[in-house]
């Protein structure tokens, strides 16, 4: 059991794969996506999943170790400025095959 | 005007009465792709069928040519009326999206069709096809015009961050050609068309038979959504919704115009004005999420979704099929 | 008794052993829900479009008359047994699922007397889906006089937070009503009669030609969601259980008393009887989850999926059956 | 990169409009929902979804400023005595285009 | 090779074609998996019907039997093979993968047979069930017998936290044969041969005619879901690649061969030769995550779904059915 | 509002029961399962869930009081180190009907 930042990002579908990319690059160990149903933002509602991936948001969840979060963050900054959505970072401990 | 009872256009209604009396009745969103998947599919296997019956003439590439051509340069007409109330990246995504066209629309006016015994050609499936996507490359090429010297201006600001770049032709053309839904549909139709009427009796069960009933699903399920989508609408205003009709009914116009012009049989003529005369809600907005990442798709999508498309299914269909019989198109 | 031999029930068995043997053959929720939303949009057409071959007369609108009241008047017996036992939010709930309708019941009692050869009336569709909503109104009101004193000595408690308000009955009447199950019920009875024949031949390739098929599939997953509840219904113990069949019972029985007493045909019978005598696992514990929160769902909706709905279509059907061949009903 | 207050609300899908009635009414910037395949409380199992919306939970994240927290959770409060479900807070850094 | 032109094969490239020039086409998971439940329970209500014609005799109690045995005994070969180059555990995953069958190229060859006219018995589908398991069983033994000393040895590392327990026998079986799959299927063959002709009239229009219209659905997704494999295969590396054809193949003509000896028809043949030659991405995949843990499902899975799968579908089924005529087995 | 542990734990679908079973015997008040859509880790992507759970993530959301947690993680950490998957722990406050 060890301390690493827990990393959750809300995004466009359309945009995953950028984030997933970035993410990949930026060396970190594994992630987890789910799709939310609904969301609400700055942008109005998300919830016409019905018909295409245009209004689908998903969250992406992953981990990284403290001193590599700047290098992250400054990385995802501009993709989320420019596509939307939104980060949340928080400290926990992380139990893992490693 | 009987489309007006089709069990299709009444189950719309029904969808759109359960949202708006705050009914909790809903299709959960992967059984609406499926039932998605199977229209296109569908659409798109009964299009090439008959094409490998009848086969493309003269007249079939001219109509498929005079259709990309449209879709690529409507977007121009509507993006100079758009830009008198919307930015720059709005107004050419709402104008791609017009362009471009509704396969749900489409195949509810087949629908249309098919009961009142009126032919219709299997290439116009390919001239839908086509139309999807040209549109979304000339909505981004408005954009970049429109915003080149503005990105400039605001190069050393915060917002430059979300500025448009240059625009990645290659990936922009990919991405506008190679959507889900119009792979699937052309891919379809070459299905169809390449094994003939052995591969349509052993599909046919699926694909066509129950075809009607799955619209109706299909329609309760647009319904419910279309309803939801009011509420944004009402923040896009009058300019909008009017918009929303008056500009698709114009477009239509060209397409009974041009169906004219290339002498199209009266079925043929109807599609074309519905292709014409419809947005997309689908493909496009996929693609102008990538695209143009600062147009809000809470506009350009109910209005599509929420003005255009009930328009279109309910005065739109039985309007132009008027029209073209007054006008004699076709039945000559 | 050969209802036990139909493909449907058996598939039932077959979810039921999976969830036994602990295999992880599932349904994903999704699709569970569209294969719902299809045997209701099915059935509803039917009626529907029976209705429009026939029509409502008076001994019609007696039976839809009778059937609400019923489902309203139910409720209150069932409720004073309950109380004995339980509290008063659970009991309310209970008996208001009991005092509903089960559509799934209804739909394999249907399946069950095509494959008899006894005819039914369109009307039916029309007494189930009226069923419906009437006990929820009266679980609430129930459960409102029985708290008044309760709530009002509670007050300054913290579980006054979670105390019974004043009831808001335009929303409770508008949740109970304008539930989707209802509302897609009545819609599509109400397109099928509009649309008749026409529309029936539009439609019926999806809605009535694998009707059969889709049943198994959706008894296959009500097999294997029911004997997941059997957990549950350990806890609810031995008086629940048999409340789940004895009343079950004897509200089926009310059921053909009152087909006696309004001359109805065989078939017309078994299906009052069925909808007296089943409980609903849909439509009212939605309904409930607002109007009576403090209610455990895990009580009410094992005892009406993994108790009576079993019961009746393996044993109530065929039995309701048998009873009303030997009196006769239906048979002059 | 600022600090904020990350919420996550577990409720029963027949509720979820209340909790999104108050979360809009306290002026959450904004919010994303999940959905649930099973839960497990005081109340038994909820693992029923595929009849009804009875037994589906939903999750809800949003976000709010720290000074804004009491506010919500004293609003947030009753509703949960009420429907069931439960509400965890944490501290959370936030990236976003504001 | 005319099975190259069928609609179900074409769709699968057209899948596979979307997901390699990275179109957004997806089907949503659990539309997926209801298609896949579909075709489980069609092909086991098909087969069972049929039993219920003909009947099982000696001659099908053989080839039941011999297919058993090779399910279990075929991993042996393989799993010497495999470790020359991976781990015990991979090894032993890949091998029962390959002794399993894959239920979607049992059905792709029915619907070559059916569109070829050739006729094949109902016992068949019997045969793929019970084939399912047993190399499930054996991997499991493989994986045991050669890891019970490195395991002992490494007892004190970190590792051995992860190192394989005694395996408990009776769970291990029980999740063998108690795999969805399978109970699906034998459940639906059971319920087609007691419901027998009556039975079969009524669901037919669901699970039979619109049969191969799901397939070319289900085979459209099955070429995204491939395709997306090609990457893990890339590192799984040339060796393995080529194990997936030939060890196939190689199998397929044990098949064959198993064939003539007990003088089966020629429909029989090449659907015996199928079962051998074709491997499971659905049953045991998820059995092998609870017994073999530490086998890597991002080997496995691609093999059989992105190498073998395609082989068989594209050039194994005509293969063999060619194979079979040229050695006229079942030939009178 | 009192404070508790936050505990997320994404695990393969067909291990799912492991670690409900496990939560149940440690004794957590309750929990809710969500499934992802795609992951990537050590052994690669796990993406296929459309033919089979072989390859379908799920993640577990529960609670405990912070004295119950190293009893809690010291279950936990063998079955994570068998299967694979992943636990994050965090602080949170909790308002729930207790
Ligand atoms: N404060 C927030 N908390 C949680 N999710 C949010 C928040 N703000 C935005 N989102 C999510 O991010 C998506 C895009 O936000 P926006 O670009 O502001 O429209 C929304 O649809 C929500 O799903
Ligand atoms: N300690 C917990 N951690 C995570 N989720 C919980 C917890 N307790 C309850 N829940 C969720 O809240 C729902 C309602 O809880 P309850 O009202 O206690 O039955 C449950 O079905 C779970 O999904
Ligand atoms: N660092 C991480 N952050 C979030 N999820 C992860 C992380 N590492 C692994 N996972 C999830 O755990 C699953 C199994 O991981 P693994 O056993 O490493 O392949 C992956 O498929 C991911 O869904
Ligand atoms: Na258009
Ligand atoms: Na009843
Ligand atoms: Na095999």
């Amino acid at each position: 059991m060890r301390n690493v930042k827990r990393i959750e990002i809300v995004i466009g579908k359309p945009h995953e794969h950028v984030v997933l990319d970035l993410l990949r690059n930026q060396g970190v160990p594994g992630f987890t996506v789910f799709e939310a149903v609904a969301g609400f933002g700055d942008r109005g509602a998300r919830d016409g999943g019905e018909l295409s991936d245009a209004l689908v948001n998903r969250c992406i969840l992953t981990t990284c170790e403290a001193d590599r979060l700047p290098d992250l963050t400054a990385a995802l900054e501009p993709v989320l400025l420019r596509f939307g959505g939104l980060c949340l970072i928080s400290d926990a401990q992380l139990i893992r095959n490693e | 005007m009987d489309s007006l009872l089709s069990p299709a256009i009444l189950f719309f209604f029904l969808g759109a009465f359960a949202t708006l009396v705050r009914s909790d009745l809903e299709m959960p969103r992967p059984a609406a792709r499926l039932l998605s998947l199977y229209l296109l599919m569908s659409i798109g296997l009964y299009g090439g069928y008959k094409l490998s019956l009848g086969g493309i003439d003269g007249q079939a590439l001219a109509v498929l040519g005079a259709a990309m051509l449209a879709s690529f340069l409507m977007p121009f007409g509507a993006f100079a009326l758009l830009r008198t109330r919307l930015g720059t990246e709005d107004a050419a995504a709402i104008a791609a999206t017009f362009g471009s066209i509704s396969a749900v629309t489409f195949i509810t006016a087949v629908a249309y069709l098919n009961q009142s015994g009126i032919a219709y050609s299997g290439y116009m499936v390919a001239a839908m096809a086509l139309m999807e996507s040209p549109a979304i490359v000339s909505g981004v090429l408005l954009a970049r015009l429109a915003t080149n010297r503005a990105a400039a201006r605001s190069r050393e600001t915060k917002n430059a961050a979300a500025s448009l770049p240059g625009i990645e032709w290659k990936q922009l053309v990919s991405e506008a050609t190679l959507n889900g839904a119009v792979i699937l549909l052309i891919g379809s139709m070459v299905i169809g068309y390449a094994t003939g009427q052995q591969g349509w009796d052993s599909v046919s069960p699926l694909v066509y038979d129950p075809f009607k009933g799955v619209l109706c699903l299909f329609l309760l399920d647009m319904g419910l959504i279309a309803a939801r989508r009011l509420g944004d609408l009402k923040r896009a205003g009058v300019f909008l919704i009017g918009f929303g009709i008056v500009v698709a009914v114009l477009q239509g116009l060209i397409g009974v115009g041009m169906a004219w012009l290339l002498g199209l049989g009266a079925g043929d003529a109807l599609l074309l004005a519905i292709l014409f005369g419809s947005a997309s809600y689908i493909a496009v907005p996929a693609a102008l999420r990538l695209a143009l990442p600062q147009a809000n798709p809470s506009i350009y999508v109910p209005l599509a979704l929420g003005v255009t498309f009930p328009f279109n299914i309910i005065l739109g269909i039985p309007m132009y099929a008027w029209l073209i019989a007054q006008l004699g198109i076709g039945a000559g």
